[in-house]
């Protein structure tokens, strides 16, 4: 494994001290409440799936929540974004509840898909939504579309996407990003670098270190994030989410950051060395935010230990509530396949 | 350029579609392969870049994947694309866009994907492999498409608009060897008047004998050959299916029902074809009222060949419906 | 490894028999997604990589046109490789070039390509859309390609080698939910005797009253129906097709005339469905022998829900067919 | 038009003087003799097709004959080559007879693929040639495998095959270059760039200037060379080739050049400003080789006559063969689709 060399050298290098910000206090500290929702409803996910409550596969994103929640954060409430099955702390943060997620997982009829699609799977473009599809990089494409919308509708919303270390080697990636290039839309596609595609690391997908350095081929503009510091994330994207706005095309954001667990629940990542799960246990994201609010005098012990309590009593709550859930009427099964019918 | 200036032919025809429907509908925009400044391969959106702008009619990459998804996003933020293919063959290369991502999306999620594939399809103009095909059976099987493939030059102008309409996914190809050979007329309040609906077959020509259920350039193949077996006092009935997604059932078990007897005939290879699933359904719908086996006359089970001796032998024609029409008659 | 141990499962199937054709002919190796250390996402490839090596077990970037274009470039060269889809559902991504590349290539110009393109198919795992897929009627349409697609373990084994000796580029696809349900054993001297042809069916269970032609993990199904119905003393013929291109049209017409009924019953959404090929055929090869329409049990013309009562309601079942045979034989 | 900017701003400038070559005298004749035959073997095929004896459209090179003949010389035997329809030099260089191209351009029965598929549509090996694929992009994958063939066979041969500026969009030229790094396959790809794609400039085809750009997606060296420079190209694809053939993996070589007609022979090119044909006529890379010749005292106005009447000559009877050559025989549709038989 060594012979793949070190992970992300030359990465933003993980310090303790995080990124300077504008963020007031209020708002770092809903930052972390949604880092902590984000973890809390994975580990419930995780009991569940032990339970065989879970109908499927778990995806997490243990360890990388600074990147879903940094990244939707900086988003405008007119912006659209489309998260994969990893991305569960963008759809918190774009307003998705607990049972959202939980009856989808558990396949109940009261999920927002009425248990025809699963876990992650499900949109709503009232909330600026739009749901992921497994084809990795079928989404850079769609995005490019989202973003030409808004410039042909002459309004100024941002589309925003992931990819990642894996998806970015996929034909589609490489199209929409050229496409979205070249018709100047606004996409931020944010490049998640957490090591692995599956079990393959990224040696054996490309023969670059930086995802950022795919941005070379389009002639638009990159960034290199710490993915472990939700400030830096947030700051990040928020500096291409706006230049995007501002009509300088497509922008990609590479996080480097590191997948805590296998693939899927299933998987038990023994092709992982040992020692980088450990070195980057010690850059937990959360941690390093906690750290980062009690050194700082934002937060005492005691508050971050209340938002936390206030986070697993609407845990509780909601977890019963999809336990409670029936499943879907077979029927269902049979609607829906076309919209209904033409505009007059 | 306003409809009902007399003859035109089905290349105009489908453009003018997309001209009424695009200045009656802001939404409506095109992009594809050289289709703004070149009008496209065949001209046939020649003039549309100077009358609506760069923002309606845009040129791509080449980058098919790309641009059906990005027409895709468009779809689902209220827009209305309608995506060229420089050569329909190229679909091949947008096949997971289309019917995964696109096809199951309203079903997936309830989120709705109005958007129009188009582009020139089919052979007979010596095009081989790569420049001839006719993809319908390869997405006929894909839950959440509809595909329309007119054969005359009003169904061309009616149904683009309607499918431009539709709130589904809808392929339309356009049968390049019909392009500039047929010609037709559009009544001058054509653009007011609601367009032809998709999935309504038409019948093309009443008949008692037998039936030949067709579409596209083999409609004409199919009325040729009615005309000719006319003289010998045979009687075919015509049925033009116009929208092969979702199928006409009715109108075709009607056919079936009223003639006992039924030829599907297609521009594809027999193998997988779309005239399969057509025979697969009188079998079953209206077997009690069959007096001959459900035949198939399509192309040979390979790749379109290129020389013209070669696509001859490999394209069905009015003498090979004939032949199979006597075989029917005498069973 | 080898084979003759005794009681082995549908997947231990696949992997002996890719064991036993790299062992035996050095121009075969693999290549797909995370085969190699992982052994793949359901470990069929675990243990080949420690006995092959890393070149002939070959992780790649996720890149289905990719690898697969690269698998066509090596099999011109004189190798034989043996792609794997992660889920066969990803085959969307490599459509054109195994339809138009790899499909025409010996037609166009002479050059075959023997190559082999395998994977994780079908549903009843709530994988829903994506993870669920069988496409073997998106690839039938397609001249040059093969598509066998097993239900036995004597036939994973069987053919799983054929299709490796195979000059021609075959889509082998492997129903998930039979990789661990289904137990067999294969002769200690497998390795040695000629491997199952391709192209021909087999006479799964012999029968009077109806024929049920299917394949795959519908096998089972159509053979749990046979057997409650044997109670009442109906007789269904089953016959499992194996290789579904080329189609064994002799064995289809041959059941279809001994029993003069036939249901084809395959695990797919109806409209488009391979199912509806069969049916066709019949239709025109055995209808002077047929007692009843030729029926088709197949899925919704829906995507592959995913909720268990969704699914349930998706696929055919032992009772859903019965429920059809006692509606043709009341015909 | 001028919005676009001019054509390959910052290209290697293209000099009267040609590049430095090692190649003899006799080699730099055959180089013209190659350069004459495919700008005139596509003169006789103009012809034809406004006789109407070409089958389907025509496809030319003129303008950019350098590239085809430069690259394609600097193979080895055991090379193998996938031309794209505009590299007939490609051809000619590997042996291709030019009635194999008239028969194929006119749909005889005597062509290469017994009237199955059309122009540049065969292939031989037994000559290192694989067949061109419409769909643009796919050669770059299966060119990929042909160098891993090389690679799992133990053996030494070198794939070689061609991209457009257009071509390099596709999802199939990004999915096979980065799986052609990571297998660190012996792979050259002549990236021509000679401004349009159809109708298409390339500024509408992507954000950057030069082809050479999209190598640092996939961290593979690459080269930009004179593509009107019979021995610039020469040059640059010999040291690839040998590179890729040492074991330094895929190579992308991009050639700057000028399309000197419409798309195809149907096609007046009424899109492209007259200026640039005038400015790339001057730079016709026959000239200059020619003037190259003249004033290097390697050959006289005289011998290079004397070649151009040989080649002359036998293209007359060349095209007499086509001419006089049958169509088909109908049953031949019905022959070759599957390969026969398994192997034993
Ligand atoms: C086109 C395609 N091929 C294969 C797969 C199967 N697959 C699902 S996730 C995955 C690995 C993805 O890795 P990466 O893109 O790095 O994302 P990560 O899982 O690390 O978040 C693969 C191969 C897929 N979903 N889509
Ligand atoms: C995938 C695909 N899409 C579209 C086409 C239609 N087409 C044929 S040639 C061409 C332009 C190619 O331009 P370029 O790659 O620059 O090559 P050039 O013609 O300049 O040599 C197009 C769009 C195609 N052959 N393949
Ligand atoms: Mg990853
Ligand atoms: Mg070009």
């Amino acid at each position: 494994m060594s012979s793949l060399g070190p992970l992300h050298p030359g990465a933003a290098e993980h310090t303790d001290r995080l990124a300077k910000t504008s963020l007031p206090r209020e708002r770092q500290l809903e930052l972390y409440r949604f880092l902590k929702l984000n973890r809390l409803v994975e580990d419930r996910l995780t009991n569940l799936y032990r339970q065989g409550k879970v109908v499927g596969g778990l995806y997490g994103s243990r360890g990388q929540e600074a990147v879903s929640i940094g990244t939707a954060y900086a988003l405008g409430p007119d912006d659209v974004v489309a998260p994969l099955i990893r991305n569960l702390g963008v759809m918190l943060v774009r307003g998705v509840s607990p049972r959202e997620v939980f009856t989808q997982y558990m396949a109940r009829g009261t999920s927002p898909t009425g248990g025809k699609d699963c876990n992650l799977h499900f949109g709503d473009l009232k909330r600026g939504l739009i749901s992921p599809i497994s084809m990795l990089g079928a989404l850079v494409p769609v995005m490019a579309g989202v973003g030409l919308a808004a410039k042909l509708q002459h309004r100024d919303y941002v589309a925003m996407t992931y990819i990642g270390d894996g998806g970015t080697s996929t034909g589609d990636f490489h199209e929409g990003m050229n496409v979205a290039a070249v018709l100047g839309v606004p996409l931020v596609v944010v490049a998640e670098h957490n090591g692995y595609a599956y079990s393959t690391p990224t040696a054996r997908q490309m023969k670059i270190q930086d995802l950022a350095q795919r941005a070379s081929a389009y002639g638009i503009p990159a960034r290199i994030a710490d993915g472990n510091d939700v400030l830096a994330v947030y700051e990040a994207a928020r500096t291409m989410i706006e230049a995007a706005r501002a009509g300088a095309g497509p922008q990609l954001l590479e996080v480097k950051t590191f997948r805590m667990k296998g693939h899927a629940e299933h998987d038990d990542a023994a092709y992982v060395p040992k020692e980088l799960f450990e070195q980057w246990k010690a850059k937990d994201p959360i941690d390093r935010f906690e750290r980062h609010l009690l050194a700082g005098g934002l937060a005492t012990q005691d508050e971050l230990e209340a938002i936390t309590g206030r986070v697993n009593a609407e845990l509780d709550a909601e977890v019963d509530f999809a336990l409670a859930s029936p499943m879907p009427p077979p029927e269902r099964a049979r609607e829906g396949v076309y919209a209904e019918g033409a505009q007059a | 350029m306003s409809g009902g200036t007399g003859e035109i032919t089905f290349l105009d025809a489908i453009r003018q579609g997309l001209w009424d429907e695009m200045k009656a509908d802001p939404t409506v925009y095109l992009i594809g392969e050289d289709i703004g400044v070149y009008g496209g391969a065949f001209k046939l959106t020649a003039g549309l870049l100077d009358e609506f702008g760069p923002e309606r009619v845009i040129d791509t990459p080449i980058a098919e994947s790309g641009f059906v998804g990005a027409a895709i996003g468009s779809a689902m933020m209220g827009l209305r694309p309608v995506v060229e293919f420089q050569f329909i063959d190229f679909i091949a290369n947008a096949f997971n866009m289309i019917v995964n991502c696109a096809g199951t999306n309203h079903y997936r999620w309830g989120q709705k994907v109005p958007m129009v594939l188009r582009g020139p399809s089919g052979g007979r103009v010596s095009g081989s492999a790569f420049h001839s095909g006719n993809p319908e059976a390869y997405f006929n099987r894909a839950p959440g498409l509809k595909i329309v493939y007119p054969g005359t030059v009003e169904d061309a102008y009616g149904l683009i608009r309607s499918a431009i309409r539709d709130d589904n996914p809808v392929l339309f190809f356009e049968h390049k060897y019909l392009y500039r050979r047929i010609k037709g007329t559009i009544p001058a309040d054509a653009a007011d008047r609601a367009p032809i609906p998709l999935g309504k077959a038409r019948l093309a020509r009443p008949g008692r004998d037998l039936s030949v259920i067709t579409y596209a350039a083999m409609l004409h193949v199919a009325l040729e050959a009615a005309e000719r077996l006319a003289a010998e006092g045979i009687e075919i009935e015509v049925l033009d299916l116009r929208t092969l997604k979702p199928l006409d059932e009715e109108a075709v078990v009607a056919t079936a029902r009223k003639t006992g007897r039924v030829i599907v005939l297609t521009e594809e290879p027999q193998t997988g074809s779309f005239a399969g699933e057509v025979a697969a359904r009188v079998a079953e719908k209206a077997f009690w009222h069959l007096d001959a086996p459900v035949a198939r006359v399509c192309c040979l089970d390979t790749p379109v060949p290129y020389s013209p001796p070669l696509e001859d032998d490999y394209l069905p024609n009015a003498d090979k419906l004939i032949a199979r029409v006597r075989e029917l008659l005498r069973a």
